[in-house]
């Protein structure tokens, strides 16, 4: 499964998709909207793609993965668009025979992933203090 | 020729539209679309190092490669490894 | 969430346990049963459990983890009983602020689980060819 | 002093009990145990080497450590690291 979607992600049916009676291991990653990084507070990720580009760069991921390791089942699943804290950006599950290629399976695919997949993201710049101003100011 | 390229993130940002268009030679190389690239936007001069080229959704491999004709180009910044949209330094 | 259970185990409410808008990643491990190993097919598997020093071993193991990464939430959930091919016998589900973390823990988890916590598998025998023999033989 | 051990998984089954009955030495130590378990049950004799002496729920570290009273005192054959419960071979 592999898809971009501006919907918000459930995993439940993304990791059910890896799952095989031929696996003895699932490994699953899901990338969240961290709310606080350090000292700053995320109010929002805006994730932009380049939704072609994007969708073959993760087919050919799924297709290099599979000729490194023994892979039953995968899913490259990214959202785009605006996220609020706690959301889910992305998420990577991959079922294999054994739990150590399932491991390095997934851990590859999310790093390759991040630096190969034309998608990015950007801080919601916070412009409440301009928006909420009490009237007659 | 005339050449569209299509601009993501930062740099769809710094020129302030989705694509810009450009004229370029037959037989073009990847480096003379970035120059063509500077000429025709100047602030994307400084991100130039760090953007890569996409020719039909594939890195552009190196800076001999000649362009097709109506290939789709795009402007690949720095993608999302962990931080944002942030240039990095120069080295 | 630490549990040994011979309930049938659900991985969504155990991965969505450890999600915090705190964490920017979110690893998580499914042991399942393989029906197929070679050449051999599996009928079930028979997990048995010393289920104090199990549970005191999960503890420890948590507790391990988080002196060794930044750990936000954690949860170690295995089952026990007869399991049919297909499904799942263990959950170790990570979140931390960043991915690497994520993986590193959820790994040395899953991997020291397997070596330090009492619990044994054991296959299902195929006694069908003896017990179904047709009336009269 | 009697001292009762649980037995799990292949030491379980090749005793047929889920628990022991031994005479211990006041102040034995874990090798005590494991030659009272081989007086109690010679079929245990070839698994001992792969089999780890729990008390109070925690592996006995070493074979000169002593057996509190009123511990719980358990045998714990290699736990299901991928493979089944065979006994490996001796090295």
């Amino acid at each position: 499964m592999i898809e971009i979607t501006p919907d918000r992600i459930d995993a439940t049916p993304i990791i059910e998709s890896v799952r095989t009676p031929l696996a003895g291991a699932v490994c699953s990653f899901l990338g969240t909207v961290r709310e606080i990084t350090g000292e700053t507070r995320t109010i929002g990720l805006e994730y932009e793609a380049y939704p072609v580009m994007a969708a073959k760069k993760l087919a050919e991921l799924e297709a290099e993965a599979r000729s490194r390791w023994p892979i039953l089942e995968a899913a490259l699943v990214h959202r785009v668009g605006r996220l609020d804290p706690g959301e889910i950006s992305v998420v990577v599950a991959v079922s294999c025979p054994h739990r150590q290629e399932a491991f390095e399976a997934c851990r590859w695919l999310i790093d390759t992933l991040k630096e190969v997949v034309p998608i990015w993201k950007k801080d919601v710049e916070d412009v409440a203090s301009f928006v909420d101003l009490p009237p007659g100011t | 020729m005339k050449a569209t390229i299509l601009l993501f993130a930062s740099a769809r940002e710094t020129v302030g539209a989705p694509s810009l268009t450009v004229e370029l030679d037959e037989n073009s190389t990847v480096g003379g679309l970035r120059s063509a690239l500077a000429r025709a936007c100047p602030a994307l001069i400084p991100l130039l190092p760090f953007l890569r080229i996409a020719i039909d959704s594939e890195y552009a491999r190196n800076d001999q490669q000649i362009i097709p004709h109506d290939a789709e180009l795009a402007v690949i910044p720095p993608v999302s490894g962990g931080s944002s949209l942030e240039i990095p330094a120069p080295p």
